[in-house]
């Protein structure tokens, strides 16, 4: 309690950094960062949140005792493009600057870093496995829910990257086999086993959120496919470290997950300090994470597009990492 | 009557979905039905003595979460991980039995209680990490067969139903569990330490939580802050003990049952997804099960003879010998 | 981990090859006992010594305290003071198991078996034998040594038959099977007749006698003071939870003494009525009545305003099952009339929105709510009729309506906001007909009103029935204890496995013509 | 009435019975509670009394959680347990938005989907008490059917976008004054009123009670068992889905996995409150009570910066285990224990005796 006060006083700037949950390993890594690099942009050590499990509702309480803690700047990852609305609008109205990242609540925020372009992430994945197993082959993907927005929106791009590049995939259907696995590894095993026997000829399978990642690469190293069947997904190295070494794990993309941590300092003290706005570039001093364009420089996005998924006031922080069986130890997240 | 019906599901299944039947996957399915079956082989017992645990989905990730996080710190083998994971269990599973037994709390309260308090620890546990690089031979473990359809995992279940079967068929605490759960002042009467045995139920159920959460972390190779508890297992474990003859009035059933069913609900659920229905509409599915399941149930207890006997004597045209004296 | 325990430990070890004579005779001493419950005394100072060879017989109203002294000496409560001596030896820390352990054992006042599991598993619950290894389970040693202790008891069944298919008598003679299992020789018996027919009870009396020419030390509990002083080799009297008086020569006490020391007064003894009333109208009809799974067939009959109709019968032999069939609590085919109509649907609500009351023979299960104020215990019935303030209840006027109904039933009580669980049996008895009172019956059945009530009280409840029944209503008693049919009924039928076999009016009422009829052979059988 | 003379007695005042007792020891944990926040976070006052974002503007947070509670404490009451509650808001949340977004009105959607959830409960408490299936088992696969309809009706991005005057009116909106009034709060009260008043003081509320004391006795009474405890079910539903377009409006949109994790609090709080879960006992103030002190509890210990497990987790259950065995030890000191209710109700035979005390359990005798 006291400690709060005290540190308001301290002239540093009070951030509450909010995430879906507690315990997923990138965003523990955004932690990471973001600790790190407090000092650098003056953030005072982040008050760490994310209900204790993944609700929506969990995060509007968080956020509510931050606005009564009088905190200068909310970061957050929603787990809900609404649900926080109402609550992140009271926040700015009471003078709170509110910077969502990874993903976005569109209607209450000043700024949005957005992880990657949809585009790029989508076809280096895609572009992975074909390598892997021909482009007439057939390839399935690993999602949560059908109703993940950004998951949604990678799958989006991946289609439409396959119809122009791999009109032969999946005999022309790519993104007919989709399986869910609810964001919980026991389900997306079974799902992902299942996936398998349904489709005897598949190549490879594209499993795009962390639990379907270990789930597909333990149906693969279950079944004694490892290496027949080709894993290339959306996630982030250290976990997966096992299935790497016994080969059921051929590569995964994402991207600096320390670095974006930093990013969000920065930001977020730009924010505070009302130096961004639509339209202009920025630098983060001692932050050189290789951006979209060139290494540690942004640019805040003036309006929507398409191809990369942005929309205004987004910050896009970088292209795709590829972690393969040959590199995924220099990576600790 | 189970088996039955768990070969006609999957005779189906694999009649419309040809690889359903592959030899892997029947391995996959005995395997990925083994940290419920050893759940509800627990929950049973608990079922026997009139009472229901809800906290067996934390107790089974505390177990998983901890010996998870050890062996991929420190890569000792499996077998050197039972003695902590059956630890866990005991205790958290005592705790319940205190709480069922001396604070009085009506069971389902109770471990409401405790499934939140002990989802919480689960959580500190794991402390924002997930458990996901194990060493290579729990992978193997949990994904080899040592015959052909037979993978390594069935063992611990088939061997802990075996032993449990025989324990409240033949020992004395076993009979002692029935004649609590019949009825509870009997027991007492009849010189039963009935506080002894209704914690003694919690504290096997509890420990076999723990034994399933490592079989848990072994099968699916990866354990994390809510594992347990997201696919509801304490749930399905009470619908297996339900499907398997056992009531929640206590005093009647088994835990051979229960093992069985609990494949039952797997293969069913497989089958479900196999069969193409959205994923949505499996939550669905679980909650048709469960109803049938206690529709079962409650026939049995009308009726005073379980449906397998039934249907026996209705296919076997005869009339079971039990049916004069029970109407 | 005291002495006893070893004691119990190794006693239970030796069960299967010792038998009960082994046992020195017993002289079972309670001492200056103390019990409360919850700030009420249930034992104050009672003092009772139990001789071997004997059968000492615990009387008292309900509530005087005679199960407790019992369930204290067999160590089902602990005791807040006073000691337990067992041939010298004082018992500390007492426990069913540690109790069974120096060989005593308690029949409760109903069986309570585990009903799921056989009748073998029943016998020797708690001491089953052990087999080669130190934990196991010997069924075999179990099969073959429970047939001596069933025929002992004069059990003939099958041992691997579930409990739940007993009879309550054959229920009740397996507890005393398992009291000889145990290797009991100090067995108490808490009120076993009240669920037994006279045969029943009978059997029970043979047996007890035969324990008692072993030496073995026998406690009794009854309500039925004819039985008592028929077994009873000594009398011990409570009341208000105080021993108040002994009686060594049962043979010499007549039963108005022992009612006396009882109740503490003098009681009246009741008369027969002799009235003529068969030119009154008949309120209710019952054709052909008959139940879907036949535990009753073709039963009519008619009561008539102002009438005490008697059905007689043994336990079983379906007069609740009729009776709650009428009442709308059970689907029965046939017809029942009320006042002449047709009353098909049946429901309880509608029986007594039109005037049929019925008063379950299940007090503790079906008729009170323990846990609910006396008042509301009451009116429950009356719900649907509760004075009302705008939408809302009154609670003044509810109270005022209770305490009219409680005073016409003589209901005592410290107040009428206590729960009903701190009443007596025969004061929740009283309000139990406070509570039909209310309903303003024409037609009221009453279900064995007086089962497990003390005689004080019985003996209110037949004026209670008296002043219903000459206010015009027609009464039907059910019970089982014959006499009081003799002294309360202008006629009485019989029923016999369902059905009715015989038809007794005015002075035809008589013990034997009713015993007789009841077994379903030597009445006037009705045309 | 000759024969029968009459006997005085006299009705004395009302004791404080154990419910009364119960209930003073919530309202003292709840000024402690508040008391510990007032010392010890200097901005739980947050700009002043019920401002947003503290005191009672927390009431947005739990408020709906607290309406769920007052639902289900009927079915409790009745001996019943309901499950489904928290699924049944959710499901109820999106049914109204799909209404809307299909055209409809939004108040006309709110109130057909609240009807159609008083439906919904209708059927589940017909199913329970025509086959005679023990509730907490029915309610449970009904929660899940409830779940499934809702992710298949919400499709892949869940309904939002409700006029302003809704959201305000029903979510975040408050009566401004010197004091703050949250709306729902003032739904809340509305609700809680109307709670206390029908299980006090109607003869349905008797009935109720009366059933969930001893259902045979009440059947012998001639109480509509079934029908009482149906209609707890139809209340239960009603107010789920109530607290259901609270949500909604609060959070501006409906969602499936919204309201789920009500479900335990609210049974906490009505356990909490005093309700005997195994029906019968209790009083509805205490419920009341009780959701508030459940209510703060999380928030202001995640301002005290608590740990979020500890806030939401532990200290919420390990309040229920300890709340319920001190309980369990007034009660037995008043020769009433939880098991010996247990087992007067659910005691196999009768082993109660015939003058229905309830104090033979075992374990009464052994220490
Ligand atoms: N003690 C019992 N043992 C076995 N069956 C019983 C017993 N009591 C009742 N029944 C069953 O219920 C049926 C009718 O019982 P019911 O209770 O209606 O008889 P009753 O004449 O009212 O007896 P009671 O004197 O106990 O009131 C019997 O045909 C029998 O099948
Ligand atoms: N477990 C208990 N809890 C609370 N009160 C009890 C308990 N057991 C008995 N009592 C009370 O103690 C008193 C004595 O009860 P007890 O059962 O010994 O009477 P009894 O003489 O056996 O009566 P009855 O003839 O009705 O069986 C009664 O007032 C009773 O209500
Ligand atoms: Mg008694
Ligand atoms: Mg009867």
């Amino acid at each position: 309690i006291s400690t709060t006060t005290a540190s308001a006083k301290g002239g540093c700037i009070k951030m509450l950094l909010e995430f879906k949950l507690q315990g997923l390993p990138v965003f523990e890594a955004n932690l990471k960062g973001a600790d790190q690099y407090a000092k650098t942009f003056n953030i005072c050590k982040p008050t760490y949140g994310g209900p204790a499990s993944a609700s929506a509702t969990g995060q509007v309480s968080d956020i509510q005792a931050a606005i009564a803690a009088h905190v200068k700047v909310i970061a957050m990852t929603s787990d809900d493009p609404q649900v926080p609305a109402t609550a992140l609008q009271s926040a700015m109205k009471a003078g709170i600057k509110v910077v969502t990242f990874d993903s976005d609540v569109p209607s209450a925020r000043n700024f949005f870093i957005q992880d990657t372009a949809y585009n790029t992430i989508a076809a280096g994945v895609l572009k992975a496995a074909v390598k892997f197993a021909g482009s007439s082959s057939t390839i399935g993907i690993m999602s949560s829910t059908p109703d993940a927005t950004i998951q949604l929106a990678w799958i989006g791009a991946m289609e439409s990257y396959a119809k122009t590049n791999y009109p032969q995939l999946n005999g022309g259907n790519f993104g007919q086999i989709i399986g869910y696995g609810q964001s919980v590894t026991a389900t997306s095993l079974t799902a992902a086993e299942s996936m398998i026997h349904s489709n005897p000829t598949i190549k490879a399978i594209i499993p795009i959120d962390g639990a379907a990642v270990v789930g597909t690469a333990e149906a693969v190293s279950d079944l004694s496919d490892s290496g027949k069947i080709g894993v290339f997904g959306i996630g982030d190295p250290a976990p997966n470290a096992t299935y790497y070494a016994n080969g059921s794990m051929q590569g995964l993309f994402l991207w600096n997950e320390i670095g974006q941590g930093a990013l969000i300092d920065c930001v977020s003290e730009l924010a505070v300090e009302n130096k961004i706005k639509a339209g202009t570039t920025f630098t983060c001093p001692g932050v050189n994470w290789k951006s979209l364009n060139a290494p540690g420089k942004w640019t805040v996005a003036k309006a929507a597009s398409k191809t990369t998924g942005a929309t205004k006031n987004t910050i896009i922080f970088s292209g795709p990492l590829e972690f393969t069986p040959s590199n995924y130890k220099q990576y600790n997240f | 009557m189970l088996v039955v019906v768990t070969l006609a599901i999957f005779g189906l299944t694999s009649a419309a979905q040809p690889h359903f039947a592959l030899q892997g996957n029947i391995s996959f399915l005995l395997a990925s039905a083994m940290p419920l079956a050893v759940v509800a082989v627990g929950e049973t017992v608990v079922m026997l003595v009139r009472g229901i645990d809800l906290s067996v989905a934390p107790v089974l990730g505390i177990a998983a979460v901890s010996t998870g996080f050890i062996a991929q710190d420190s890569h000792v083998s499996v077998l050197s991980m039972l003695p902590l994971a059956l630890a866990i269990g005991i205790g958290l599973g005592f705790v319940n039995g205190l709480f069922v037994t001396y604070a009085r709390i009506p069971p389902i309260i109770a471990t409401l209680g405790t499934f939140t308090v002990y989802g919480g620890i689960e959580q500190l546990i794991c402390n924002s990490r997930t458990v996901v690089t194990l060493p290579t031979s729990w992978i193997n473990l949990g994904t080899h067969d040592f015959l052909p359809d037979v993978p390594y995992i069935l063992v611990p279940g088939v061997l802990v139903t075996i032993a449990m079967a025989l324990i409240l068929w033949r020992t004395r605490w076993g009979r002692s569990i029935y004649a609590f759960g019949a009825n509870a002042e009997a027991a007492f009467r009849a010189g039963i330490r009935v506080k002894a045995i209704e914690i003694s139920a919690y504290t096997v159920c509890g420990m076999l939580a723990g034994l399933a959460g490592l079989i848990y972390v072994v099968q699916v190779g990866s354990a994390g802050y809510n594992t347990g508890s997201e696919i509801s297992i304490q749930l399905q474990a009470i619908a297996c003990g339900l499907i398997g003859g056992t009531t929640l009035t206590g005093g009647k059933g088994g835990v051979v049952g229960s093992f069985f069913a609990a494949i039952f609900l797997t293969v069913a659920l497989e089958g479900v997804i196999v069969a193409g229905i959205a994923y949505q509409w499996q939550s669905a599915g679980v909650g048709v099960l469960l109803l049938v399941a206690i529709l079962i149930d409650a026939y049995q207890n009308r009726q005073g003879r379980s449906v397998s006997e039934a249907l026996r004597s209705v296919l076997g045209g005869h009339k079971p010998v039990q049916q004069e004296a029970s109407s | 981990m005291s002495v006893i325990v070893k004691r119990a430990r190794a006693a239970a070890a030796l069960a299967s090859d010792r038998t009960a004579e082994e046992y020195a005779p017993a002289r079972y001493e309670a001492r200056t006992i103390t019990k409360s419950f919850g700030g009420a005394n249930a034992l104050t100072g009672a003092s009772v010594t139990i001789e071997p060879g004997e059968i000492h017989t615990l009387v008292g109203e309900n509530g005087a305290g005679k199960s407790t002294m019992l369930k204290v000496m067999a160590g089902i409560h602990p005791q807040d003071s006073g000691d337990l001596v067992l041939n010298g030896t004082h018992l500390r820390g007492l426990t069913p198991r540690t109790a069974i352990g120096h060989g005593i054992y308690l029949v409760p006042q109903e069986p309570s078996l585990m009903l799921t599991l056989s009748a073998l598993e029943n016998l020797f619950v708690g001491i089953i034998p052990r087999g080669s290894m130190a934990f196991s389970v010997d069924w075999k040693a179990m099969e073959s040594s429970a047939g001596a202790y069933f025929q002992q008891v004069g059990l003939h069944i099958d041992p691997w038959a579930p409990a739940s298919q007993l009879s309550i008598a054959e229920q009740q003679l397996l507890e005393c099977a398992r009291a000889l299992a145990h290797r009991c020789n100090v067995i108490f018996f808490d009120e076993p007749t009240s669920p037994l027919t006279a045969r029943e009870a009978d059997v029970l009396f043979e047996l007890m006698r035969r324990l008692r020419e072993r030496n073995f030390t026998i406690a009794f509990i009854s309500h039925r003071l004819e039985e008592v002083l028929a077994i009873s080799d000594r009398i011990t009297v409570l009341r208000d939870s105080r021993v108040v008086a002994h009686f060594d020569n049962p043979k010499q006490t007549s039963h108005r003494q022992l009612v006396e020391a009882m109740v503490g007064h003098e009681i009246a003894v009741r008369q027969r009525r002799q009235r003529d009333l068969s030119g009154a109208e008949a309120v209710l009809e019952l054709k052909d009545l008959g139940a879907p799974d036949g535990a009753f067939a073709d039963i009519s009959f008619m009561a008539r305003r102002g009438e005490v109709l008697g059905l007689a019968g043994l336990v079983g032999s379906g007069r609740t099952e009729t009776a709650e069939s009428v009442f709308g609590m059970r689907r029965a085919s046939g017809t029942v009339l009320l006042a002449g109509k047709p009353y098909a649907h049946r429901s309880p609500s509608s029986s007594i929105e039109s005037g049929l009351i019925y008063l379950p023979e299940d007090r503790g299960h079906n008729g009170v709510f323990a846990n609910v104020e006396v008042v509301r215990n009451i009116t429950a019935a009356f719900v649907p009729h509760l004075p009302k303030r705008g939408q809302l209840l009154h609670p003044r006027a509810e109270v005022e309506v209770a305490e009219k109904a409680a005073r016409r039933t003589r209901v005592v009580a410290p107040s009428l906001d206590v729960p009903m669980k701190a009443l007596s049996g025969g004061n929740q008895q009283r309000a139990m007909f406070a509570r039909w009172l209310l309903a303003e019956p024409k037609v009221a059945i009453f279900d064995e009103p007086t089962r497990g009530v003390d005689v004080g009280a019985k003996v209110d409840i037949y004026g209670i029935i008296d002043t219903i029944s000459d206010s015009g209503v027609a009464v039907v008693m059910i019970s089982s204890e014959l006499e009081e049919l003799v002294l309360l009924c202008d006629r009485v039928l019989a029923i016999y496995e369902g059905r009715i076999v015989g038809e007794v009016t005015g002075d035809e009422i008589t013990l034997e013509r009713l015993g007789a009829m009841v077994v379903g052979g030597g009445a006037s059988e009705r045309d | 009435m000759s024969v029968v003379a009459e006997t005085q007695h006299v009705v004395r005042r009302r004791r404080f019975d154990t419910d009364d007792r119960w209930m003073i020891s919530l309202v003292v944990l709840l000024v402690a509670e508040l008391l510990y926040f007032n010392f010890g976070i200097s901005t739980f006052w947050g700009g002043g009394w019920g401002t947003s974002y503290s005191f009672l503007g927390y009431g947005e947070s739990f408020l709906f959680t607290s309406m769920i509670a007052l639902g289900v404490m009927f079915v409790i009451f009745t001996g019943d347990i309901d499950l489904s509650v928290g699924y049944m808001a959710a499901f109820a949340g999106i049914m109204m938005a799909e209404f809307h977004i299909g055209g409809m009105n939004i108040w006309i959607a709110t109130v057909l989907s609240i009807a159609l959830c008083a439906v919904i409960g209708l059927i589940q408490g017909l199913v329970i008490t025509y086959f005679k299936l023990e509730s907490l088992l029915v309610t449970l696969a009904g929660g899940f059917i409830l779940n499934s309809a809702a992710v298949a009706w919400e499709g892949p991005v869940p309904p939002y976008g409700f006029p302003h005057s809704y959201d305000s009116a029903l979510g975040s909106g408050d009566i401004s004054g010197t004091i703050q009034i949250p709306n729902q709060l003032i739904v809340f009260a509305v609700l809680a009123v109307i709670a206390t008043l029908v299980v006090h003081r109607t003869r349905f509320g008797r009935q109720l009670v009366l059933v969930g004391h001893n259902r045979q006795a009440a059947a012998y009474a001639g109480v509509r068992v079934s029908a009482t405890r149906v209609k707890a079910f139809v209340l239960s539903a009603t107010f789920s889905a109530v607290a259901g377009m609270c949500i909604a409006a609060n959070y501006g949109t409906a969602r499936d996995d919204l309201a789920p994790t009500l479900l335990l609090t609210a049974i906490t709080c009505v356990v909490l409150g005093g309700v005997d879960i195994f029906g019968g006992g209790g009083r509805v103030p205490g419920v009341i009570i009780a959701t508030f002190v459940m209510g703060w509890l999380a928030p202001g210990l995640l301002q005290d910066n608590v740990n979020d497990t500890w806030a939401t987790l532990i200290a919420p259950g390990t309040l229920l285990l300890a709340a319920l065995t001190i309980k369990g030890i007034v009660d037995r000191r008043q020769g009433v224990s939880f098991r010996a209710k247990t087992l007067a109700r659910f005691g196999p035979g009768s082993p109660t005796s015939a003058h229905a005390d309830a104090g033979d359990a075992p374990g009464t005798g052994a220490t």
